[in-house]
C-alpha cells in the first residue's frame, strides 16, 4: 500500500491483482515447460480425441437441427478447449454444474450423445444421465447454476467430504446477479467451488465490451475477496492447469476460484441465430487463427503424439460413435403424455388425479389411432 | 398526423408489433427501447428490428444480461421523464424481474401518492407451441394479473397488436405487454398504421353467439375460433371473446354475454390451477349465477410443468378437446340441480 | 421415539414452529436451517432461536443478505444431499428468490425424470395486521399456487403449524411454508411434541355446519372462526375449513361439503382478482355446480396494494364484512334463475 | 503489470487499486488542509446544525415508536456524518434515490420532519415530497433502489443533461444482486452515478464479514471497471469531499463512482431488533468514541466557529422545530380507505367500481359511527 496525491489530498492506495497466463501458442509450441500436474501425455491425447468428437458432434447436431429432426442447438465451435480440460480436470467425485456449452465436459463426465441428443431433441429423458447420477442437468436461465453449485459446495463441507463444485458460465452470465452473489459467498463462506467462465466474446449478439467496462471478467473476484485468475482459452493445457490448481486449493479447504477463459464462438450463438446481422467477419476469421483443437494437434504432432493416420482412424470411429448414439436417439420413443405427471411430485396429488387420468387416455388415444 | 400519410399494410403479428414501436418513438419523443439484443440485432424475434439504425444508440439500448436490472432501470427511467419500453427475451427468463415489477413497477404510484409514476411497459414473448427449449414456452400471465398496479395485456391479432401495444405504451400505468409467439407468424392481416390506440379496459367480441361464451386470449384464440366454427356445423352457437386486457379486465362485457348464451368456458394456454381463467370462472359465478344453464368449464393446460418441445402438443389444449369439451358442457342438463335446492 | 419422552407444551404458533425445526433437526440429521438472521439472532420473529447453540454452525447457517442466493443454494444442498430449511425474512421480499425457485426448486425432480429433486422447505412469514412498514404485510400464495411442482401451505394454529411444519420438512417436495405473522402470539395452545407430522393433501373441518361452507386459511381463519360463531346465533350454521394445503389442495373435502350446504363463501387476505379464492370459487362451481344453492362469494383484501399500516385494516377483511357477506349470500335466493333456463 | 513466477508456471500479474483516506481524526484535527472544494466554513456550520437536529430527531422518533405513536424506525445514530454531507453536497437538479437512513440528507433536500414521520407513521402521504419531487421515496426491498438510481442517470443522459443521480444502501445491500448488477451497468454505459454505502459494520444481525470476504466494499468497483474509494464515514469532510470529487466526475461525462464510507450503528437495526442480542458491548463502547457529531464539533470548536452558547440555542430550536412537526404529524387525519384505490392506476378501472364503491362507503359509515 502506497500513499499517493492524486487531486488535492493525500490518498492511500489499496492494491489487488489477478493473475493471467497462457502455455501453448498457435504453433503448438510451448512457453515453458508443462508443470507435472498436467504433463500426463496419454491424457492429453485423450483430450484430443474428446475435442474432435466434439466439434464432429456439433456438425452433426446442427445438420439435424436444419433437418427439424434436433430443437435449437447450441454450437461450442471454438470453445472445445475449456470444457474438455474440465472434463479432464475434475474427479468423478465432484459435481459439476454445466452450462448449455459443456459437452465435451459433460460427456467426459460420462452423459452419452444420445442423452445429449434427446436433451436438445426436446425429452426430459436426456437430462436423466445415466453415469453421473449427482451432476446438475444443462441450466438454461442464465447464471442460476452458480448457486446451485454453491449449494453443493455447501453440501460437501457440511458433510465433510473433500471434494468439489465447479460450475461454468459465459461472459454475458456475469453481468447477472446470481453470478455476483455467488462470487460473494464463495469468498465469505470459503466454498470449495471452482467458477470457469467462457468468455466467448459474446451473448447472443451483446459484445464483451457492452456487458462490462472492466479489463477482464477474473477481477470481479477481487470484489469478492478470492482468486481470480485469466487464462487462454483456446489453449488446452493452460485451461487444465489453471483448474487443477483451483481444484486442488478447493479440496483441501482453501476457498474458491474464479478462472475466466478467454476465447472466441466461431459458429451461432445457437441455430436459432445468425451471427452474420451483427458480427464483423474480419473478426471471425481472425478468430479461426487461435482455434483450440488445430493447436493442441500441432504439439501433439511436433512430439510424435500424432500423425495423419491416427487422424484417419479417429475420424472414421468418431463418425460411428456419433452415428450409432443418431441412431439410438431417433429410434428412442416419445414419452407418453401422462409423463407430465409422473416426476412432477413425489407422487401424484390427488387432486391431479383426474387430470393424470385425462392425459393417460390421450395417449390411449393416440395408440388408437396408430394401429 | 394527415390521413395521407396513413398506410395500409399486410402484416404479421410480429410486423405489426414492429410498426407499432416505430410508429410510437415518432409520437413519443421520450420513448426508449431497451432489453437484450435489442439494438443491432432487432430482437431475437426482430420485433425492434430497424429501430437501432432509425432512432440511434440512445433511444436504443442493448443491456447487459441481467433481467432484475431491465427492469429495475425501467422503474428509474419511467420516474424521470422518459416512456421506457423494456424487452423481456422470453417469459421464461422474466422471473429475475419480478421484484422489480411486483415492489416498484405496480406501486410506484401508489406509494408516492402519484408524485411519480411508472409509464412504462415491460414486452415478452410467451407460450408454447415453436419447439423451443426449456422456459421458453411459459404463460405466466396469472401472476402478473395478480399484482395490484400492474397491468397485463395480450393481444391475438396483428391488428389488435398495434392497437394494443400503442395503448399500452400511452398508458402511464405500467403494463406487462405478453405476445403469443406462436403466433408471431401465423397469418397476416391488413394493419393501418395511423398511430390509433385501442382501449385497455375492453375484451372484443370476435364471434357473435347466443349458446355458449367462449373466453380465451392469446394464441389460443386460434384454437378457439376453430373450436367455434366446428361447434356452430354440430348447433352450438358460440360468442368468442377475446380478454386483451388480462387484468385489469372488462368483466362487464364477459358476464353480459354469459348472461344471455347462460353458458361459459375459458380456454388458456397456462395452467389450469390459479390460473386467470379461475377468476373469470369465479366471476361468472358470482355475478351471472342466476342466468347459469351449466357449469363453466375451463380448458387449460395441465397442471404441470410446461414440458419439453417432444411433448408440448401434449400439454396445450387442441380444437378437439375445446370442441370435445363444450359439447358435453352445452349437453349439461341442469336438472340434476333442483332435487337438492 | 419412546412416548415417555413425549412433551406436551401451551405455545404460541411460532413457539410451535421453533418446536417443529427443534424436532426436526433431530429426527433428520442431512437438515440445515439457513437464512438472513437466523443464527446467533434466531431469526427477526425468533422461529430459529436456539437452534445454533443446539446444533452449530454448520447446520445453521447466517447467508449473506441476497434472497435469490438463499433460493438457489438452497436448491443445489437439496439436489445434494441435504435437506435445507430457509428462512425468507418477509414473504415481501420473496420476489428475488422466484427465479429460482419457479425454474429449478419446481423442476429439479420432473427435469432430470426424477434423478435428482428439492427435499427442501421455504419458510416466510406473510399477512398483515402488525404494524410494520411497506412490504412487510404482502399475501402472495397464489403466485406460488400457479406454479405446478411446488407445495403451498399455510398453518393457522400452533397444533397444525407443528405438524404441517414437520410434513412440509420430510415431504421430498418444496414446499413454501407460509406462517400467519399476525397470529404468531395471538394465543396459545397444546402442542405435543411427539415428531408426527400432519398430511399435506388434506385441509382441516374446523367446525361442522350444514348451510354455508366457509373456506379459509392462515390469520384469517381466526375472523371466520369468529363470524362463524356470530352467524350460528343468527341461525346460519356455518362449516369451516381451513385450507391449510394451498396447493395442491384437498379439492375433494371442499366439494363435498359444498354438496352438503349448497353455499360457499371464501376468505382470504391477498386481494381477489386471481387469487387462490378464484380457485376454489371455480372448483365449487365445476364440481358442485348442480347443488349450489346461491353464487360462490370471496370476501378478500381489495385489488389494490396493501396499504401502509395507517390503513392495513380499511384493507383486511373484517369479521363484521364476513359476517354481513354471509347473511347476503344466504338470504339470495336461486329462483332468479329459474325464468332464463 | 509485472511478471512473477508463482508455483510452477509463469504468470502476469494485473494489478488494480482503489484508494483510501480520511481527513479529520476523533480530536477535530485535520490530517492536511482542506481542499477549497469542501471548504466553506458556512457549510460545515450547517451540517453540523442538521447533524445535530437528525440526531434528537432521531431520538423523538425512537421515543414515538416506544409509545405507540410511530412504526417501526430505523435509526441513524452515529451515521449522521455520510447522509449530511450528500444532502451538502447534492445539486438540488441532482436526483437522489436514499435508503431508509438518510433522514439528514433527505431533509437537506427538502423532505419535511412531518413527512418523514408521515412514512414512519404507516402513511403513504410521507412519501409525497412538497419539495424535492424528483427525488425517489425510501426503499424497504434491499438494494432495488439502486437501479432505480441508474435508470434515472440513464434518463439524464438520453435527455443530455449534465447532472447526477445519487444513491445510497447499506454494507448488507452489496450482497444482493440489484448492487452488482448496477455497478456493473455503471461502468459499461458511463453513467453519472454516485453510489454511497453506509457501511455500519452490521445487517441486522449479520457482521460484515459475514457479507463478504473482501477487505473492503470499494473493492468490488474493480469488477466493473469504474473508481472505489473508501472514506472514513465518521469523517464529515473525508465523504463530502468524495462525494464531491465524485459528482463532479459524473457532471462532466465521466462515469460512475463507487464510495465506500466506514462507520459503525450505534443503535439497534430498528426499534423491532435488540442489538443486545448478537452485538458485543465493547465493540460498541469503542465505536462510540469514533461518532462523527462529536468529531465534527471538536473541530468547529476548535476554529471558534462554535460555542457553547450557540450549542444551547441550536439544542432549542431543534426541539422546537422537531415538536412542532410532531404535532401537525399527530394532527394529520388518516387517510381514508377508498384511497387505496385513488393512486393504483392513473385512473380507477371500471372493474373495481365495485370495490372502491365498498371502500368509500367504509369510510362514510366510520364517519357516521364518529359522529
Ligand atoms: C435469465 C436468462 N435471460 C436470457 C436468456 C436468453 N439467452 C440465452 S443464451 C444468452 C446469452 C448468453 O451469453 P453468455 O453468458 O456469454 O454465454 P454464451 O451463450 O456466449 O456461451 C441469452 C441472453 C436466458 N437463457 N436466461
Ligand atoms: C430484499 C430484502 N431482504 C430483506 C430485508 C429485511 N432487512 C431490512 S434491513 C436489512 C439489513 C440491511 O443491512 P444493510 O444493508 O447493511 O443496511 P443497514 O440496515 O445496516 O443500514 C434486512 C435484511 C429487506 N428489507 N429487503
Ligand atoms: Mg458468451
Ligand atoms: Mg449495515
Amino acid at each position: 500500500m502506497t500513499t499517493v496525491t492524486s487531486n488535492s489530498i493525500n490518498k492511500e492506495q489499496l492494491n489487488f491483482s489477478i493473475s493471467r497466463y497462457s502455455l501453448l501458442n498457435n504453433k503448438g509450441e510451448l512457453s515453458e515447460e508443462l508443470p507435472e500436474s498436467i504433463a500426463d501425455m496419454k491424457q492429453a491425447l485423450h483430450a484430443y480425441k474428446t475435442m474432435v468428437l466434439g466439434r464432429a458432434f456439433d456438425k452433426k447436431a446442427i445438420a439435424l437441427q436444419r433437418t427439424g429432426k434436433l430443437g435449437t442447438y447450441p454450437s461450442i465451435l471454438g470453445q472445445e478447449a475449456i470444457s474438455t480440460a474440465i472434463g479432464v480436470a475434475l474427479d468423478e467425485k465432484d459435481i459439476f454444474a454445466p452450462y448449455y456449452r459443456d459437452l465435451t465436459a459433460q460427456y467426459l463426465r460420462g452423459v452419452s450423445l444420445k442423452e445429449m441428443l434427446l436433451y436438445w431433441g426436446g425429452s426430459e429423458q436426456g437430462s436423466n444421465y445415466q453415469n453421473c447420477k449427482k451432476d446438475f442437468p444443462v441450466c438454461i436461465p442464465i447464471a442460476t447454476q452458480l448457486s446451485h453449485a454453491a449449494g453443493a459446495a455447501i453440501s460437501l463441507k457440511v458433510q465433510g467430504i473433500h471434494q468439489a463444485a465447479l460450475v461454468t458460465c459465459g461472459d454475458g452470465a456475469t453481468s447477472k446477479g446470481d453470478f455476483l452473489e455467488t462470487l460473494n459467498l464463495a469468498g465469505a463462506w470459503q466454498l470449495p467451488l471452482v467458477m470457469v467462465v467462457n468468455n466467448n466474446q459474446w451473448a447472443i449478439s451483446t459484445p464483451r465490451s457492452v456487458q462490462c467496462a472492466a479489463q477482464t471478467i477474473a477481477q470481479k473476484a477481487i470484489g469478492a475477496g478470492i482468486e481470480g485468475v485469466v487464462v487462454d482459452g483456446n489453449d488446452y493445457f493452460a485451461v487444465l492447469f489453471a483448474i487443477k490448481e483451483a481444484l486442488v486449493k478447493a479440496y483441501s479447504g482453501k476457498g474458491a476460484t474464479l478462472i475466466e477463459a478467454v476465447t472466441y464462438r466461431l459458429g451461432d450463438h445457437t441455430t436459432a441465430d445468425d451471427a452474420d446481422r451483427y458480427r464483423d467477419p474480419k473478426e471471425l476469421k481472425q478468430a479461426w487463427k487461435n482455434e483450440p483443437i488445430k493447436r493442441l494437434q500441432n504439439y501433439l504432432l511436433k512430439h510424435n503424439l500424432w500423425n495423419e493416420d491416427k487422424e484417419r482412424k479417429l475420424i472414421e470411429l468418431v463418425a460411428s460413435e456419433i452415428n450409432e448414439s443418431v441412431q439410438a436417439y431417433l429410434d428412442e420413443p416419445k414419452q407418453g403424455p401422462e409423463s407430465m405427471f409422473e416426476f412432477l411430485y413425489e407422487s401424484i396429488p390427488e387432486n391431479l388425479y383426474d387430470q393424470y387420468a385425462e392425459a393417460k387416455y390421450q395417449r390411449f388415444q393416440t395408440e388408437i389411432d396408430k394401429m | 398526423m394527415s390521413e395521407s400519410h396513413v398506410k395500409t399494410l399486410e402484416l404479421t403479428l410480429i410486423e405489426s408489433i414492429n410498426l407499432a414501436l416505430n410508429r410510437a418513438m415518432i409520437l413519443h419523443p421520450e420513448m426508449v427501447v431497451l432489453g437484450e439484443d435489442v439494438g443491432v440485432n432487432g430482437g431475437v424475434f426482430r420485433a425492434t428490428e430497424g429501430l437501432r439504425d432509425k432512432f440511434g444508440l440512445k433511444r436504443v439500448m442493448d443491456t447487459p444480461l441481467a433481467e432484475a436490472l431491465i427492469a429495475g432501470i425501467t422503474v428509474g427511467m419511467a420516474a424521470q421523464g422518459l416512456r421506457p419500453v423494456a424487452e423481456i427475451q422470453f417469459m421464461g427468463f422474466i422471473f429475475a424481474a419480478m421484484e422489480q415489477l411486483a415492489t416498484h413497477a405496480a406501486r410506484l404510484r401508489n406509494r408516492t401518492r402519484g408524485r411519480l409514476s411508472c409509464p412504462m411497459v415491460i414486452r415478452a414473448p410467451y407460450g408454447g407451441g415453436i419447439h423451443a427449449p426449456e422456459h421458453h414456452s411459459e404463460s405466466t400471465e396469472a401472476l402478473f394479473a395478480h399484482i395490484p398496479g400492474l397491468r397485463v395485456v395480450i393481444p391475438s391479432s396483428p391488428v389488435r397488436a398495434y392497437g394494443l401495444l400503442l395503448s399500452a405504451i400511452e398508458s402511464n400505468d405500467p403494463v406487462i405487454f405478453l405476445e403469443p409467439k406462436r403466433i408471431y407468424r401465423l397469418t397476416k392481416s391488413n394493419v393501418i398504421d395511423n398511430g390509433k390506440s385501442l382501449p385497455l379496459d375492453s375484451c372484443f367480441i370476435l364471434r357473435e353467439g347466443k349458446d355458449m361464451t367462449l373466453v380465451s386470449w392469446g394464441a389460443m384464440i386460434t384454437e378457439t375460433m376453430q373450436a367455434a366454427k366446428i361447434l356452430a356445423s354440430k348447433d352450438i352457437d358460440c360468442e368468442v371473446i377475446d380478454l386483451a386486457t388480462i387484468s385489469p379486465f372488462d368483466r362487464e362485457t364477459i358476464v353480459h354475454s354469459v348472461k344471455k348464451t347462460g353458458r361459459c368456458c375459458i380456454i388458456h394456454e397456462a395452467s389450469r390451477n390459479c390460473g386467470v381463467g379461475a377468476e373469470i370462472a369465479a366471476c361468472v359465478s358470482e355475478f351471472a349465477f342466476p342466468y347459469l344453464k351449466a357449469p363453466t368449464s375451463r380448458i387449460c393446460g395441465y397442471d404441470t410443468i410446461m414440458p419439453y418441445f417432444q411433448n408440448e402438443q401434449d400439454y396445450l389444449p387442441s380444437v378437439e378437446k375445446i370442441v370435445d369439451t363444450v359439447v358435453a358442457s352445452y349437453a349439461s342438463k341442469k336438472e340434476a340441480a333442483y332435487a337438492n335446492i
